[in-house]
C-alpha cells in the first residue's frame, strides 16, 4: 500500500492537438523543486489531431525510474480519456474533467463508486480568466494542485521563470488561470487523501533523454549537428538549433538522412566534432555512410533513437529493435562503439564522452537510445560540469606535421591511431579514402597493405577502451536472489522493478551492459559466474542482447522477458515475473 | 612566404590510369592550372571526389583529399565548408555520380549556396562500372545496360540547375583545356555554389559523343552578347543540345552565401572556436 | 456491369485525423471527386502514398493502396505501373516526402515518363514531425528546425519539373476543389508522367501562407493565353512567386510513354505473362 | 605430382583494356568442350586502363572447384605480368610472351633456367592476320594450344558458333589469328610435357556464378529486375538485359539503389516475381525496403555480391563480410531468408528457389554471393530444367476475393500467409502500409494487433521451411578425420582442399551452411555431435558464421582460418592448415 504523502501517479489525457504534455511537464517541475522525484511518460499516436494522446506523471519522495500502471488522480480533457483510463484510478481517487464539455454517467466509469468525480469547467475557467481554449490545462493543473493541498507559490514561480521572458501579461494569465481551478477545486473537494509536502532538497532537473544528450553533445564540444527530423530523435535537433546561438554550433536540417551523416563526416574531417542523429528508418540510409567514417578513420558519432519497426512501424512508440542492425549495419568489417544509455545522466555523460571517443579514436561511436528514454523525462540531479571537459585529441601539430608533400596519415601506429591534420594546415597533404589505400591515402590494392589497414583499424578497439568508463553498470545490492540483465532503458523498468521487489522482501539486482561495442565480455563473464538467477529483459521480440551476450560471452539467462507491443514494459509486470520464477 | 606554385606542384606520384586520350586528363590540367593561376599551395585546398573514373583523380592530384562514397561527395564538401569557411573547396564528381546516386544532393546544393566548386564529369555514361547508361545518355543510345537503347530523356545538367537556384552555372569542355581553366577559377571565384558541367568524351564506352562530334557543336557564349544575369535567357540557352552546345558562362547571380546567413559562422571558422571553456549551466538552470 | 461511382464511394470507414481546416481536406475530396467523375471503381486504381500528413490519407481513401516509406513512394508506383500497365496509379506525397526525402526519385521520374500521376500536398512545411523546414519554405521563416530563420532559397517544384523534362506541370490549390478535381482529371489523362504540385495551407505549422495569403495571390493560367506548349513561356509563368502565383497546367508536352518504347511491354501487361512455359534451353546451349 | 594429360594450369596477365578475359574464357569452354573440367578466375584494380589483369585458367579430368598457386602456361602480354608471375611457373612450364614487345632478360624472370621460353610476336600476327590489336590474345590462346597438342579444330567451331552471327569474316580472322599463333609455336615447342587430349563426356557449360544467378531467375518466372550498377553485381542487370527481349521481361537501371529496391517492391506488389540486386555499398541504401517488403509482406528477393568493405574498399575483390550485415540489416525485426549458393549450380537453383519461396512466403529473400563467384566460371553439368518449375502461389483468386468493400489481406492465419488479390483484381480492396496495421492494412498502434501482425509476420518462417532444401549440405566421406565447416564460395575451396587432402591420405569433407536463415540448428547441432574435429573457413576477418553457429545453435569449431585480404583461399592453404592441425 503506497503511502499517501507525496507519492501518487498523474495522468491526463485528451485529443492530439489538445496540448496536454506541456502540463505534465509543468506539474513534475512543480514536484521536483517540491523537493520530491518524478518520471514521465507519454503516449500519442503518429497523427496531428484526433489521435488518443495520454501524460503519466510518476511522484515519490524517494528516486524513482518508472510510472505505475494505476494512477491516483485522472484529468480528462475530453471523454474518450474518461472510457479509456477511469478503470486504473486507484480506490479514493479523483476523475478530474472538464464539465464545460462532457457529462459523467456511471457506464463511462464502469460504474464506479470508489472514486471521486471532480467536474471543473476548464474551458470556461480558461476563458473567463484572460487565457486561450488550450490554457484549460493549467486550470487543470491549479485542480489538481488544490486537490493535492499543495501550495500555490511554488507554481507562481515556475510561471515566472518560464514565462517571464514573454512578458508580464503571459505569466499573469497563467497565474490566474492556474488560479481559477485551485479555488474551484479546494471549495469542492476538502480531504484528498493523497497529498504533497513539500520537501528541502538538493536542486534537481527535470529533464528527457533527448534534451540530456543535446547538452551532452553540448559540453562534450559539439559544433557541427545534422539530421533530417525522425521521431523520437526530431527534438535533438530542434533543441541543439535552438541552442546554437547561445554554444556557437551549427545544426543542419539536411535534405535527407543520407546527406546528414556525409554532412557530418565533412565537418568531422574538417577538423570540428560533429553528429547526426536519427531513427532506424533513418540509420538505414547513413550506414553506408558510416563504413565510411571507419575507413577514412574520420571521428563520428550518430545517434538512433530506436522506435519499432520494421519500416516506417509505429513512429511514436518505443523498442529495442535495432540492437543488431547498429552492431554490424555497414558493408565490411570495422570496428565501432556502441553506447545505449538508460536515464538522462547517462544520456548526458555519454553523449558527450561520445565525441571524445570518436576523436580520440578516430572511428564511429553510435548511440543507442529509444523513444521511452527520448521522450520520457525524469527528475534528475545536475549533471557534473567539471567532468568530461572537452580534451582534444588526434591531432597532428603544425611542428609534427612536416613540409610535405605528402603526409602519412595513414601509416600504421601501436595503437592503430594516427594522428591527422587538419585540412588547409600548412604542410604534407593526404586523401581520406573510401577505397582501400595506402599510408598517404591512395587507393591501394595489395594483399598486405589490405591487412595492415584492416589490422591498424581494429586495434583502435582496444586502445579505445581507456576511453571507456565500466562497460557494464550494476544497481542494488550484490548479493541478490535475482538478477535482471538488460540495456538501454529498460534499465530503468528494470529498476523500478527491483525496488517493488523490495517491498516484497526479494533482493534483486540490474546489470545494465551499458556498452554494447566493444563487448565487456570478461566482465560479463565474471558477474554471470557470481549471479544467483538471471533474468534477461528486452523491449523487443527476438531477445538481441541475449544472442549477443551467449554469442561474445557464452552465457545464458534462466529466464527471459520480452515485451514488443511498442510500449515499455511496466515495472510490475517485471516484478512479478520474477516473484513467479523465484 | 611560400613560393609560386605551377601545375606540376599537383601532381601526385600516381600518373593517372585513365585511357589514353580520356577527357578526365583535359579537366586534370585545366584544374591544376587554374589552382596554379589562383596561387594556391597544395595544402589551402581540399578536393572532395566522388566515386568513378572521375573520382579516381583522388589518386592523380597532389592537395588534401576526401575520395566519398559514389554519389555523396557534396554532402562531405559543404559539411567541410560549414566547419571551416576559410578553407577553399573543390568537389570533383561523375555525371553518375552527381546527377545519378546524387541527383539529391545536387538539387538542394544548388538552393543552399554554400560557396565551394562542383565539377562534373559529364561523360553521358559510367565510365568505372564499364560502361552502362547515365542520366546524361541520350535517348536510343544502346549501353550495357540498356542494350535496347535508353528510353528516358536524358537529363539537363545545366537547366536543372538554373531552375532549382543555382547561383552560378557554367558548361566547360575536355577539349578545351584553356576556357576550362578559367571557367574553373570563374567558378572559384563565384561567392556561392558554382556549378560547371564538363562535356567530357569517354573514348572507351561512348562513342556517340566524342570529340570530334563536340567539336562540331560547342561555342563559346563569351562575345555572343549573352546576358548570363538573366535567368529566362540562361534557361533557354541551356536548352541547346544538337546543332549547336554552349560553353561560358550560362547564367550567374550574386546573392548571399549560405555562411553569409548563418549566425553562428559570421565571425570565425568553427574550426578554430575554443572548446576549454564550454558552460552549459545557464541551460541547466532552465530545467530545475 | 458495376454502378456508377460517387465521391463517397472512395470513404474508408476512418474520417481523416487532418486538422480542422487543413488542406488536406481539398485535395482529398477533389481526388475522390475526379475518381468518381472518371468512372472509376475503387478497385481500378492503386494510390501509393508517401510518408506525412499527406501520405495519412492512405488511411482515408477506399481504393487498392501502398502507403510506402518516407520519400520512396514514386519508384513504388513506378515499378508497379511497369509489372500491369493497365493499372491506374496516383502517387500522393508531401512536399518533405517528394522533394527532400525523395527528390531523386522525382527528378528522375519526370526524365522517365512512366504514365502515372503524381499528386503533391506543398504545405511548405514538415506537418507529421510538427514543422520543421520543407524545401519549400520560404527563405527567413522560422521553422522548430530553422529557429534563426531558413537560409536555403526555397525550391520551385514546377520550375524545377519542367526544367527535368517533365511532360506535364500543373499547379493547384488546396482552396479551390473544383479547379483541382479537373486538374486531377487532366493529369491522369495526360498519357505519361503528370505532376501536380497543391499548395495546400497547413492550418498547424505554417501561419505564413494561409488560405488568405493564397487568395490574395493565385490566378487561372486557364483564360490568360497561357501557352502551355511553349517550354520558355511556361518556364516564366513557373518562376512567378509572390504578388502573383499561377494555377492550372504550366506546361505539356505529348511525347512516347515510358511503357510505349519498352519493347517487352508493347503486347500485353507483364503481371499476364504465363510462367508455366519458360524455357531456358536455348540460352543455356550457348554456355557449351 | 600432377599427371601431365588433361591437368594443367594456365595463367594470362595484361594490363587492364587489353581484353584478356575473353581469352580464358574461350579456353575453358576448349577443355570444357573437350571433356574436361575448368574453372577460372580473374583478378583485375577499379580501374578501366592501366592496372594488372590476371586470370587464371586450371583444367582437369576430375570435376574441380578451385585453381592452384602454381601454373603450367604463362601468358604474358606486357613485361608486368612476366615480372609478377613469371615465380609462379612449374619447372618445365612454359612462358609464352609477345616478342613483339617484349624481349625477356634472365633478371626479369628470376634467374629461372627451368622454363621454356616461347616467343611469339603476339601482336605482329594478329595484325598480319586481318585482326586488331586486341586479337592478339587469339594469337596466344592458338599458340596455347600448339603448346599443349591439341587438336585445333575443336577451337575453330568455338569460333563459329560464338562469332557466327557476327558474319563469317569475324569467325575467318578468329581462325586465321588462333592458327597463325598454333603454328608458330609448332614450330618451336615439340615435346611441352602438358597435353590435352580429348575425351567424350556429357555436355557441360563454362559458367559463372552470375550468369547462372540470372538464368535461375528467368527459369524462375522473374518478370522484374531493378538494379543500379555495382561490382561484382553489375553483369546480372547486363545479362538479364540482353535477355528480355527473348525471354520477356523487365530491366531497370534505376537512378540509385533506393529507387531499385522499391521498384521492384512496386512490381512485385502489382503480382509479378520481381527481385534487385547489388554489392554491399547498394545493399545499405536498400535496408530500409527491406523491412518494407517485409512489413507489407511483399514478395522480394535481393541479391548481395559481396566484396570488400567497408565502404568502396576494394571494388574488384572478394569478401564474405556482410553475412551478419544481411542477417540484421534494417529497423525492428521481422523475417527473412538468407542463402549463400556456393557454386553455378547452386547459384540457378537458389535463384529460381528464392522467387518461389518469397512468393509463396510474402517475404524477403536475401541471395549472398560474393565477386570470387559472381565473376569465376566453372565447367557445369546442365541444369535441370525439369525442377524448380514455376507453381504460383499466395493470391486470392477472383471467386475467393469477395465483393468488399476491404479484403482482409493482413487477417492473421495458421502459416502467417494471407492470399493476396492483384491490385486492379476487381472485389475488396486493401493498403499496403509500412505503418503497422490491421487486416485491411490501417494503420493500427493498438497493442494486441501489433503482437497479433509480429507473430504473424515471424510464423511465416516455420512455412516457409517446407519450401527450402536441405540447408546443410555435405560433401565428402560421412566419416572424415577432419571437417570444414564454412559458406558461400568457400566451399569450393573447402571441396578443391578435400580432393587435396585425399591424395596425402587425410580424409576429410565439407559442410556447407546454404541457408543460414531460418537457420538450421537441430542439423548443425547434429553434424557437430558426429564431427572428429571441425575447422571453420571464412573469407573474412571477424569469423561471422562462427559467432552465428554459437549463438544458435551453440557450437564452436575447433579451429578456424580467417582470410581477408580481398583474395579467396587456396586450396593448398587450407589443406595445409588442416594437415598442420591434425
Ligand atoms: C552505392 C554505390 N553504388 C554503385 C557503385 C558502383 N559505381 C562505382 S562508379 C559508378 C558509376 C560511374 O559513373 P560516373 O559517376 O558517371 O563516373 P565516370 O566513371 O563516368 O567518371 C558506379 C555505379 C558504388 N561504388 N556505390
Ligand atoms: C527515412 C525517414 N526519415 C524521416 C521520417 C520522418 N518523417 C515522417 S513524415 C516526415 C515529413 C513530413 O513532411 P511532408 O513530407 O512535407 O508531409 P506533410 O506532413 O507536410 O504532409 C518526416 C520527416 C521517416 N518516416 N522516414
Ligand atoms: S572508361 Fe571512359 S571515362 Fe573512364 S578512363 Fe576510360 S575513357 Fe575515361
Ligand atoms: S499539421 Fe498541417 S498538414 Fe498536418 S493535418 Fe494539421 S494542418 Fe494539415
Ligand atoms: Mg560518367
Ligand atoms: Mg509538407
Amino acid at each position: 500500500m503506497k503511502s499517501k504523502v507525496n507519492t501518487f501517479t498523474w495522468t491526463i489525457g485528451g485529443a492530439a492537438g489538445d496540448g496536454i504534455m506541456v502540463t505534465g511537464a509543468m506539474l513534475a517541475k512543480y514536484c521536483t523543486r517540491a523537493g520530491l522525484w518524478t518520471t514521465d511518460y507519454a503516449e500519442y499516436p503518429s497523427l496531428i489531431r484526433g489521435g488518443h494522446n495520454v501524460q503519466v506523471v510518476q511522484v515519490d519522495e524517494e528516486q524513482i525510474f518508472e510510472h505505475d500502471q494505476g494512477t491516483e488522480i485522472l484529468v480528462a480533457i475530453n471523454e474518450e480519456t474518461v472510457r479509456l483510463h477511469a478503470a486504473s484510478l486507484s480506490p479514493g481517487g479523483a476523475l478530474v474533467y472538464d464539465s464545460t464539455r462532457l457529462t459523467i454517467n456511471p457506464a463511462m466509469i464502469g460504474d464506479r463508486t470508489d472514486i471521486v468525480l471532480v467536474p471543473v469547467p476548464l474551458m470556461d475557467l480558461a476563458l473567463k480568466n484572460g487565457g486561450k481554449d488550450l490554457m484549460r490545462n493549467t486550470v487543470a493543473l491549479g485542480a489538481t494542485l488544490a486537490l493535492l493541498q499543495a501550495p500555490r507559490k511554488l507554481m507562481d514561480d515556475i510561471f515566472q521563470d518560464t514565462f517571464g521572458a514573454k512578458g508580464q501579461k503571459v505569466v499573469d494569465i497563467n497565474v490566474a488561470t492556474c488560479r481559477a481551478g485551485y479555488e474551484h477545486v479546494q471549495k469542492l473537494v476538502k480531504d484528498f487523501p493523497w497529498r504533497i509536502v513539500p520537501k528541502e532538497n538538493d536542486q534537481r532537473m527535470v529533464i528527457g533523454g533527448n534534451d540530456a544528450l543535446s547538452l551532452g553533445f553540448i559540453h562534450g564540444g559539439l559544433k557541427f549537428y545534422a539530421a533530417y527530423p525522425m521521431t523520437p530523435a526530431s527534438s535533438i535537433l530542434i533543441s541543439l538549433a535552438e541552442l546554437a546561438p547561445t554554444y556557437k554550433h551549427i545544426t543542419k536540417h539536411a535534405e535527407d538522412e543520407i546527406a546528414a551523416v556525409n554532412l557530418a563526416i565533412g565537418a568531422s574531417f574538417a577538423g570540428v566534432r560533429a553528429a547526426c542523429g536519427t531513427s532506424g528508418g533513418g540509420f538505414c540510409l547513413m550506414t553506408e555512410g558510416l563504413g565510411m567514417a571507419a575507413i577514412t578513420e574520420t571521428p563520428l558519432v550518430i545517434v538512433d533513437a530506436q522506435r519499432p519497426g520494421p519500416a516506417t512501424g509505429l513512429p511514436t512508440w518505443t523498442e529495442q529493435g535495432d540492437l543488431r542492425f547498429v552492431m554490424h549495419a555497414g558493408q565490411g568489417e570495422f570496428p565501432r562503439v556502441i553506447v545505449a544509455p538508460a536515464d538522462p545522466t547517462q544520456a548526458f555523460q555519454e553523449a558527450a564522452r561520445s565525441l571524445h571517443i570518436a576523436e580520440h579514436g578516430q572511428l564511429p561511436v553510435i548511440i543507442l537510445t529509444d523513444k521511452y528514454l527520448a521522450e520520457s523525462h525524469w527528475s534528475t540531479p545536475m549533471f557534473d560540469l567539471t567532468k568530461l571537459r572537452v580534451q582534444r585529441g588526434g591531432f597532428v601539430t603544425a611542428q609534427e606535421h612536416g613540409g610535405g608533400p605528402w603526409y602519412q596519415r595513414y601509416a600504421d601506429t601501436v595503437t592503430g591511431i594516427t594522428p591527422r591534420p587538419i585540412p588547409g594546415q600548412s604542410g604534407g597533404v593526404f586523401i581520406a579514402n573510401s577505397d582501400e589505400h595506402d599510408a598517404v591515402g591512395h587507393a591501394n590494392e595489395e594483399s598486405d597493405n589490405r591487412v595492415m589497414q584492416y589490422r591498424k583499424r581494429e586495434r583502435k578497439l582496444e586502445a579505445v577502451l581507456s576511453f571507456l568508463p565500466p562497460r557494464l553498470v550494476h544497481y542494488g545490492p550484490d548479493d541478490a536472489d535475482v538478477t535482471f540483465v538488460t540495456w538501454g532503458s529498460v534499465t530503468q523498468s528494470c529498476k523500478e522493478a527491483m525496488r517493488k521487489l523490495a517491498t516484497m522482501g526479494i533482493r534483486a539486482n540490474v546489470l545494465q551492459v551499458l556498452y554494447l561495442l566493444p563487448f565487456p565480455v570478461a566482465e560479463v563473464q565474471q558477474f554471470f559466474r557470481a549471479a544467483k538467477k538471471t533474468i534477461l529483459v528486452e523491449n523487443n521480440g527476438t531477445a538481441q542482447l541475449g544472442g549477443v551476450l551467449k554469442e561474445y560471452a557464452d552465457v545464458t539467462c534462466n529466464h527471459q522477458l520480452l515485451k514488443n507491443d511498442g510500449r515499455p514494459f511496466w515495472a510490475e509486470d517485471i516484478a512479478a515475473f520474477a516473484k513467479g520464477h523465484m | 612566404m611560400q613560393r609560386p606554385v605551377k601545375n606540376p606542384d599537383f601532381n601526385s606520384p600516381h600518373y593517372p590510369t585513365w585511357c589514353p586520350g580520356c577527357g578526365d586528363f583535359g579537366i586534370w590540367t585545366a584544374l591544376k592550372n587554374a589552382m596554379a593561376e589562383l596561387g594556391w599551395q597544395p595544402s589551402d585546398v581540399l578536393i572532395v571526389y566522388g566515386i568513378g573514373c572521375s573520382g579516381n583523380m583522388a589518386n592523380f592530384v597532389r592537395t588534401y583529399g576526401f575520395h566519398g562514397l559514389h554519389g555523396r561527395a557534396l554532402p562531405v564538401a559543404i559539411g567541410a565548408k560549414l566547419a571551416n569557411k576559410d578553407l577553399k573547396i573543390i568537389v570533383i564528381g561523375g555525371d553518375g555520380d552527381g546527377y545519378g546516386e546524387g541527383g539529391n544532393h545536387f538539387l538542394h546544393a544548388l538552393r543552399g549556396n554554400v560557396d565551394i566548386t562542383y565539377i562534373v564529369h559529364d561523360n553521358q555514361v559510367y565510365g568505372l562500372t564499364k560502361g552502362q547508361m547515365a542520366p546524361t545518355t541520350e535517348r536510343g543510345q544502346k549501353t550495357s545496360s540498356t542494350p535496347e537503347g535508353v528510353i528516358d530523356q536524358p537529363l539537363n545538367p545545366v537547366a536543372l540547375a538554373i531552375a532549382a537556384g543555382g547561383s552560378f552555372v557554367a558548361q566547360g569542355f575536355a577539349g578545351d583545356t584553356g576556357q576550362l581553366t578559367q571557367l574553373i577559377k570563374a567558378a572559384v571565384d563565384h561567392p556561392g555554389f558554382a556549378h560547371l558541367n564538363v562535356l567530357q568524351p569517354c573514348v572507351t564506352f561512348n562513342q556517340h559523343n566524342t570529340y570530334s562530334w563536340f567539336y562540331d557543336r560547342v561555342y563559346n557564349l563569351d562575345g555572343t552578347g549573352h546576358d548570363f544575369s538573366n535567368k529566362q535567357e540562361a534557361f533557354a540557352r541551356a536548352l541547346e543540345w544538337g546543332e549547336k552546345i554552349p560553353t561560358g558562362i550560362l547564367y550567374r547571380e550574386i546573392r548571399d552565401t549560405y555562411e553569409q546567413d548563418v549566425p553562428e559562422m559570421r565571425t570565425e571558422s568553427l574550426v578554430k572556436e575554443r572548446l576549454d571553456n564550454i558552460d552549459i549551466s545557464g541551460t541547466l538552470k532552465q530545467y530545475t
